[in-house]
């Protein structure tokens, strides 16, 4: 059962601050979102209009701490559709930042902002990789991008991880 | 017959105006030839004593720049006034307080404290202010006092006409001096120019669409404006519908948008309040909080709707202070 | 000569670089240049979801480097495109602008980004890709995997129908090579959630690997790298998952392009392929 | 002069008012009683009790009330405020311009009616009826417009013909209406009274018919016409009994000629000929929605995706016997993509649909696919016995239509059990809204309103934002059934019987004035009007009287004064104010409609507030200038108080959200310039909200 006592009413218009969360209210729960989401049709446990609809009811740590809402693949399949015109995968995200900045990052992000931090890019480039592309006539490339870690720092998203 | 005494003045100003004088280029020595000049302080070398000696109303016209601002200028503009037939106010400052009016949004002590000792040029460790009197011992030093507020020439002495523009351009200087020397004056009290605002003018505003309604307020800098387009209709505030046209779209085709140097037409009283309304009322949104954000964004509404005009305004400047 | 400047970003360098040297060579057959983009780094897509702002900010950094050569992007990979279309939108509202300059980043001149296979289509066109087909493929029936960021969102893009997408269907065919039309065209390969639960991501990987079997298909062709680690490198862990044998070839698009102008196989990198495209080399006549 | 002052039955003791040689103070014991003559161009002050009352008392006067009765006496303030409200309302009546009489001569008394369905048959049928000659228009070569397109109506299932023939004959009774077939109104020219329309009449091809049908018989053209096949010389059974022919699909072959009792040209032509009105109805419906848009639906794309109609229309005529049915409600409505609104009448459509191929085919399986059902009023009724008679309702968006192994299947998720839902069928119908046909408006000049050519927010503004000699009548506006068409005919027919009663109309509503010396056409103004009744006609600025109401919303967005509304022009506002307000007062500048009733009531139930609060009533809060709010403050205003009506409760529309646009600038100007940022205060406040009001001049007043 949903209970209501546990409700923050705060909750949607903090969301709808975020970047990308503009347009939360508009959603009227036709569930086109839902029927058209790749994820769900393969897993039931993820329902983006679920999420949309326990944030409009202000079910904040609900929404927060559920590991499901990681589970948007971000293909905008839903956004596509949706007859409000909300963009529906960046509503989404702006859940996913929100929960961040609460405590909420899963490891896999962790692990990839500190590769970024470090290097600038995903994959480390070893000498061996640059003989590679070497050999296949490719242009060598930059081992390390210091330039993001100072755009992490600008923007404060390594403290907000706890890095 | 004896040609026609003429003074020149400035009092709070940049100098600007003076120089729209010499943009008159080889039509200066057409005036020079009709004309006597009695005072002209940055051109040649009268004394104010010369001028009080003068007997009133001999000399035929003032043409006075600057906004008022200390004693000094307040007393060669009260002087003017006395000897003179006609007294113009020339260029914006004269006409509406202009750039330096913007110092009404401070009062004199906060501005001594920027100017002698907060700039990070200034080395003043010992905090010394201007003073109106200065014992030495060469004796006393005076300074004329500077006011808390700067005042338009109107607001000093009893103006005839108005020469505006931040400069006032040379054909309107030519045209207003010419109909001074042939006597062919509108009624008193009129600015020397067109009666409409510069959209009549303006190239641009053929591009402008009819419902002329924005969503988002943008200034100049933030933008590469199109050099065919309507500033307005691109969002950009221009002042233009609220300005007083003649000027020749200076700005405009350098591609700045109009700040309002000629000042209101006749029917306003208040120039920014009077744009402040017309920008607010074409926002295209209907809903509360996207206007309070959208109204949040116009940064230093006094600034953009007041830029020459707030010793002219109603309020003429901050309060309390 | 039409100049771009070549966006790589994380995995097309160090593990695709068979997408890379065939993209570069039919590039170079086409008389596209690419110009390299000293100092970009991740486009940003990684971290939209911890904050948004920094993986735009980092986006916009990228579009700067071209930006100061005022050359138009190309990307290779579908997300990297639509992260770094995002950040060029957002250029243009004051905000985020602001934000970015503080940073000490500038954009100068007003440029676009675009995948390069909308390149191939838009600014190239089909009729040139034609006339430089030497070696039709026409034995070939492949299915097109176009990938979610390839015309969605549609309001980044603005490009091809993201209801019934038809551009890369065209630009197949082009080589001869038959499209074949089938179910779910648009379904996401899984690759997102890859790093939030695996099994989850090799079912959506999977769900298009049956229809390409069931279509009877020579190959899947990709057109992003993230694709092709969720069809290509997860499609063994497909099989044993739900044990059944695929060893369907996935061959990114340049790659399918090059052999039809008669590109050596070693030119278009087809030895790095995972899944070893022999069957489809024997049909079109190039077996080792 | 004039200052009538009312003692109001001895309430009002004012005594030794004197405002100089130029005012003439007048002392009515009763006002209301004595009643004493005003010329009409004479601008007068009437002090006295409340406007409210004392307007409908003293109509269409040069006038400003000064209500002493409800702001001071019962309020309990000194009698010596009267004396400085009586004093401004006189400055304010020297600057205003007086209100010039607008008169509309009704030169024509024949109406043009435009469209040719039920809403249009039924207006001219009234009018003639009631000796009014009506020129009705029809694009198509027949009569009965969407109706007779259909099978039957809803929720009886009726066939139309039942409504549409009796409706028919009843019309052709009257001999006093023309008719126009295959034509359109080209152009429309003049204003109420007197409208010059140019038709123009495309060739019908039939000249002579004896009915025969041999035409028919030998088309070699067949077309498929929203799901029904027919010839491309064809016969609609509504009226005229004349064949026509279809010239878009006709290729000339001559074969019908050959056999024809009657006569056939095969030429198409294009005539123009010009009628008069003195009013005119449009009635000209609406046209489908193009479901094609919602590619996801695969209409066109996938066969046995179809319209409602052409579902209709094949079932009903046995080409199409289907064995399983999806019917998607809501196909492009209520979708920011497509269209944004509510149709209103097509859940009942489907519901229809969902009956007729029941009724055929009763061991058809019917689904029906609703975000929501919306059976308001007695087609609950329709609804329920839907349900019974085994239709299976399912609550969700469909996704998409694919095509697998042959069947058509909808995938979509069932909102009750909040699983994934696929439904595999042969026939799927797309429920798709509607679009007003706004053809006509757009020649008329009207403005429209997203889709609509009328506001629909506001209730009044429904009929106020037409000229005055435009009138609508059934689905022109927003798609309507049968039923509403119907009546809302009759009463387009009722207003135009009352407008042709008279021979001329007099209106002394305030209207926008152009002063053209000062106006630069700078178009700040035009996109402000709520009513569209500014325009540039022939390089200069001009106020359509038949569209301006009068709220001064222009005169307050013109930079430079340009534009002024009689009696209540902004330099007035400012003399009023300046003469008014002293050092400590509080203004309340209220919107006639809604806060100035507040005050009324505060008196009345005794929410008192103090004497320096002033009252000024103002026809809208977006006729407040932010010179007005600079000029009450330079006087030494503690507070301005501007209230207006709620967030699109504006009797103007838009005018509040004007106010709060300024309003919010000028907060930020005042604060730069020394003020507390609540020195000028924008609130809504409603007609009956006089403790709201109380408590905000107190605020203010601390």
């Amino acid at each position: 059962m949903i209970d209501l006592k546990n409700a923050d009413p705060h909750f949607k218009w903090e969301i709808i601050k975020m970047e990308g969360g503009e347009g939360l209210l508009k959603c009227f729960g036709c569930s086109d979102c839902a029927a058209s989401c790749p994820v769900r049709y393969f897993d039931e446990r993820y329902n983006p209009r679920k999420i949309i609809r326990l944030t409009l009811l202000g079910m904040k740590n609900r929404v927060l701490s559920s590991p499901f809402l990681w589970f948007c693949a971000h293909c905008h399949a839903c956004t596509e559709r949706c007859p409000q015109g909300i963009l529906v995968a960046e509503v989404i995200n702006a859940i996913k930042n929100y929960a961040v900045e609460n405590g909420y990052c899963p490891e896999g992000y962790k692990v990839q902002l500190d590769l970024l931090k470090r290097l600038g890019r995903l994959y480390e480039v070893e000498d061996f990789d640059l003989k590679k592309r070497q050999r296949l006539g490719l242009p060598p490339i930059d081992k390390t991008i210091p330039e993001v870690a100072r755009i992490l720092e600008h923007t404060g998203i390594l403290k907000k991880v706890g890095q | 017959m004896a040609k026609p005494l003429v003074a020149f003045y400035w009092c709070a100003s940049c100098g600007g105006c003076e120089e729209a004088v010499v943009d008159l280029a080889e039509d200066i020595l057409k005036v020079a030839d009709a004309v006597e000049f009695r005072l002209w302080p940055v051109a040649l070398d009268f004394k104010y004593a010369d001028v009080e000696a003068m007997p009133d109303k001999s000399i035929a016209v003032s043409f006075i720049n600057g906004a008022v601002r200390t004693e000094e200028q307040e007393h060669l503009a009260k002087l003017l006034r006395q000897k003179s037939q006609l007294v113009i106010a020339f260029g914006a400052c004269a006409h509406l307080g202009g750039i330096p009016g913007l110092a009404n949004v401070a009062n004199k002590n906060e501005i001594f404290e920027t100017a002698y000792k907060l700039t990070r040029s200034t080395a003043n460790p010992k905090g010394v202010y201007p003073q109106t009197v200065t014992e030495t011992e060469y004796g006393k030093l005076k300074l004329p006092e500077f006011f808390d507020t700067v005042k338009t020439l109107d607001q000093t002495v009893e103006v005839d006409y108005y020469l505006p523009g931040c400069a006032p351009p040379p054909d309107l200087i030519m045209q207003g001096v010419t109909a001074i020397l042939e006597g062919k004056l509108p009624p008193k009290g009129s600015v020397l120019t067109v009666e409409k605002a510069l959209c009549e003018t303006c190239e641009r505003n053929k591009s402008k669409p009819d419902k002329l309604m924005i969503k988002e307020v943008k200034r100049i800098s933030e933008v590469i404006a199109d050099p065919e387009k309507c500033f307005l209709a691109e969002g950009i505030i221009c002042l233009g519908p609220a300005t007083r046209g003649g000027c020749g779209e200076r700005c405009i085709n350098a591609n700045m948008p109009c700040r309002g140097c000629f000042g209101p037409t006749k029917e306003v009283k208040d120039m920014g309040a009077k744009f402040l309304s017309s920008l607010a009322s074409i926002i295209d949104v209907d809903d509360e909080k996207e206007i309070e954000k959208i109204a949040e964004s116009v940064l230093d509404p006094i600034g953009l709707f007041y830029m020459y005009s707030l010793p002219s305004s109603i309020l003429r400047r901050k309060q309390g202070v | 000569m039409k100049k771009y400047a070549l966006f790589l970003g994380c995995t097309v360098p160090v593990r695709a670089q068979h997408y890379e040297m065939s993209a570069r060579a039919v590039a170079k057959e086409l008389a596209i240049e690419f110009v390299e983009m000293a100092g970009a780094s991740c486009c940003g897509f990684p971290l939209k979801a911890v904050d948004a702002e920094t993986s735009l900010l980092i986006a916009a950094r990228n579009i700067a480097i071209a930006s100061k050569q005022n050359l138009d992007v190309i990307s290779l990979c579908n997300s990297c495109t639509a992260m770094l279309s995002d950040a060029q939108l957002q250029l243009k509202n004051n905000e985020f602008y602001r934000e970015f300059k503080k940073l000490g980043f500038s954009y100068p001149n007003e440029i676009t980004v675009k995948h390069f296979v909308r390149v191939l289509y838009e600014d190239i066109g089909i009729d040139k890709l034609k006339s430089a087909v030497k070696k039709r493929l026409d034995t070939l029936h492949v299915i097109a995997h176009y990938g979610c960021h390839y015309m969605r969102p549609s309001y980044l893009y603005g490009f091809d129908d993201p209801e019934i997408p038809h551009t890369f269907d065209e630009l197949v065919n082009v080589t001869g090579a038959q499209s074949v039309e089938y179910m779910d065209k648009k379904m996401c390969c899984g690759g997102s959630v890859l790093g939030i639960d695996e099994a989850l991501a090799v079912t959506m990987a999977n769900h298009k690997l049956s229809i390409a079997k069931n279509n009877g298909v020579d190959a899947l062709i990709s057109i992003c790298p993230f694709c092709t680690v969720m069809y290509e490198d997860n499609q063994r862990k497909a099989e044993e998952k739900f044990e059944i044998q695929y060893n369907i070839p996935v061959l990114y698009y340049p790659q399918l392009l090059g052999l039809s102008f008669g590109f050596d196989m070693n030119a278009v990198g087809l030895r790095f392929n995972r899944v070893r495209p022999n069957a489809l080399l024997e049909k079109i006549g190039l077996s080792d | 002069m004039r200052v009538l002052v009312c003692t109001c039955k001895d309430k009002i003791k004012l005594t030794n008012l004197d405002l100089g040689p130029d005012v003439k103070i007048e002392q009515y014991f009763d006002l209301c009683k004595e009643k004493p003559a005003i010329d009409s161009d004479e601008k007068v002050v009437i002090a006295g009790c409340s406007p409210n009352l004392l307007e409908t008392l003293f109509p269409n006067l040069n006038c400003e009330f000064v209500n002493l009765y409800e702001h001071i006496v019962l309020i309990g303030h000194p009698i010596e405020k009267a004396r400085d409200l009586i004093a401004a309302a006189v400055e304010k009546m020297k600057v205003v311009t007086p209100i010039k009489a607008k008169i509309f001569t009704i030169e024509k008394k024949s109406v043009v009616v435009i469209g040719g369905g039920v809403a249009a048959i039924e207006v001219a049928s009234q009018l003639a009826q009631n000796g009014v000659g009506v020129d009705l228009v029809e694009r198509s070569p027949f009569l009965g417009g969407t109706v007779a397109q259909l099978d039957r109506l809803y929720p009886e299932g009726t066939p139309y013909s039942h409504t549409l023939m009796p409706q028919i004959a009843k019309m052709l009774e009257s001999k006093n209406i023309n008719y126009y077939f295959n034509t359109e109104a080209k152009d429309i020219k003049g204003r109420i009274g007197n409208y010059d329309i140019t038709l123009q009449t495309c060739s019908r091809g039939v000249i002579d018919c004896t009915h025969c049908g041999k035409c028919v018989d030998v088309c070699p053209v067949e077309v498929d016409d929203a799901g029904k096949m027919r010839k491309a010389i064809y016969y609609v059974p509504t009226y005229p009994d004349i064949y026509a022919i279809d010239f878009n699909a006709c290729t000339k072959c001559g074969e019908c000629v050959k056999v024809c009792e009657g006569k056939i040209e095969l030429e198409d032509k294009i005539a123009e000929q010009n009628i008069d009105a003195g009013a005119i109805v449009i009635a000209s419906g609406l046209n489908w929605y193009d479901v094609d848009k919602v590619t996801e639906y695969g209409y066109c794309r996938l066969p046995g995706v179809m319209k409602t109609l052409e579902f209709e229309r094949a079932v009903a005529s046995g080409v199409l016997k289907p064995k399983k049915v999806v019917i998607i409600y809501c196909a492009g409505s209520r979708d920011a993509n497509h269209l944004p609104y509510c149709s209103k009448i097509c859940c009942f459509l489907g519901l229809k649909e969902a009956k007729l191929v029941l009724d055929r085919y009763p061991e058809t399986q019917v689904y029906v696919v609703a975000m929501d059902m919306r059976s308001f009023g007695t087609f609950e009724y329709f609804y329920n016995k839907l349900r019974e008679k085994g239709v299976t309702f399912v609550k969700g968006k469909p996704s998409e239509v694919i095509k697998r192994n042959d069947s058509l299947v909808v995938r979509t998720e069932d909102l009750y059990t909040n699983e994934l839902l696929e439904i595999e069928a042969d026939t799927v119908v797309l429920s798709a809204g509607f679009v007003p046909d706004t053809a006509t408006f757009d020649k008329l000049g009207i403005k429209l309103n997203g889709d609509f050519p009328v506001l629909f927010e506001n209730a009044d503004l429904g009929n106020t934002a037409l000229p005055r000699g435009i009138f609508t009548a059934g689905a022109a506006t927003f798609p309507a059934g049968v039923a509403d068409s119907l009546v809302d005919a009759r009463k387009a027919a009722f207003s135009v019987l009352n407008l042709f009663r008279q021979d001329k109309i007099e209106t002394k509503q305030p209207n926008a004035v152009i002063n053209e010396d000062l106006c630069s056409i700078c178009r700040m103004c035009i996109g402000t009007c709520p009513y569209g009744a500014l325009s540039i006609v022939e390089e200069k600025l001009k106020v359509n009287e038949e569209l301006c109401m009068g709220c001064g919303i222009c005169s307050i967005t013109c930079p430079v004064y340009a534009s002024q509304l009689e009696l209540f022009n902004p330099q007035g506002l400012s003399h009023q104010i300046r003469t008014l307000i002293k050092k400590g007062d509080v203004l309340a500048l209220l919107c006639r409609w809604s806060a100035y009733n507040a005050t009324d009531k505060a008196a009345y139930d005794k929410y008192l507030y103090p004497e320096n609060v002033k009252i000024i009533r103002v026809p809208c809060s977006g006729a407040v200038d932010p010179s007005h709010v600079m000029d009450a403050v330079n006087n030494g205003a503690k507070g301005v108080l501007i209230g207006g009506c709620y967030p699109d409760a504006c009797h103007y529309a838009r005018g509040n959200f004007r106010a709060k646009a300024r309003e919010q600038i000028l907060k930020q100007n005042l604060d730069l310039l020394g003020f507390s940022r609540d020195i000028v205060r924008l609130e809504w406040i409603g007609k009956d909200e006089a403790n709201k009001f109380v408590e905000i001049v107190k605020e203010m007043n601390k």
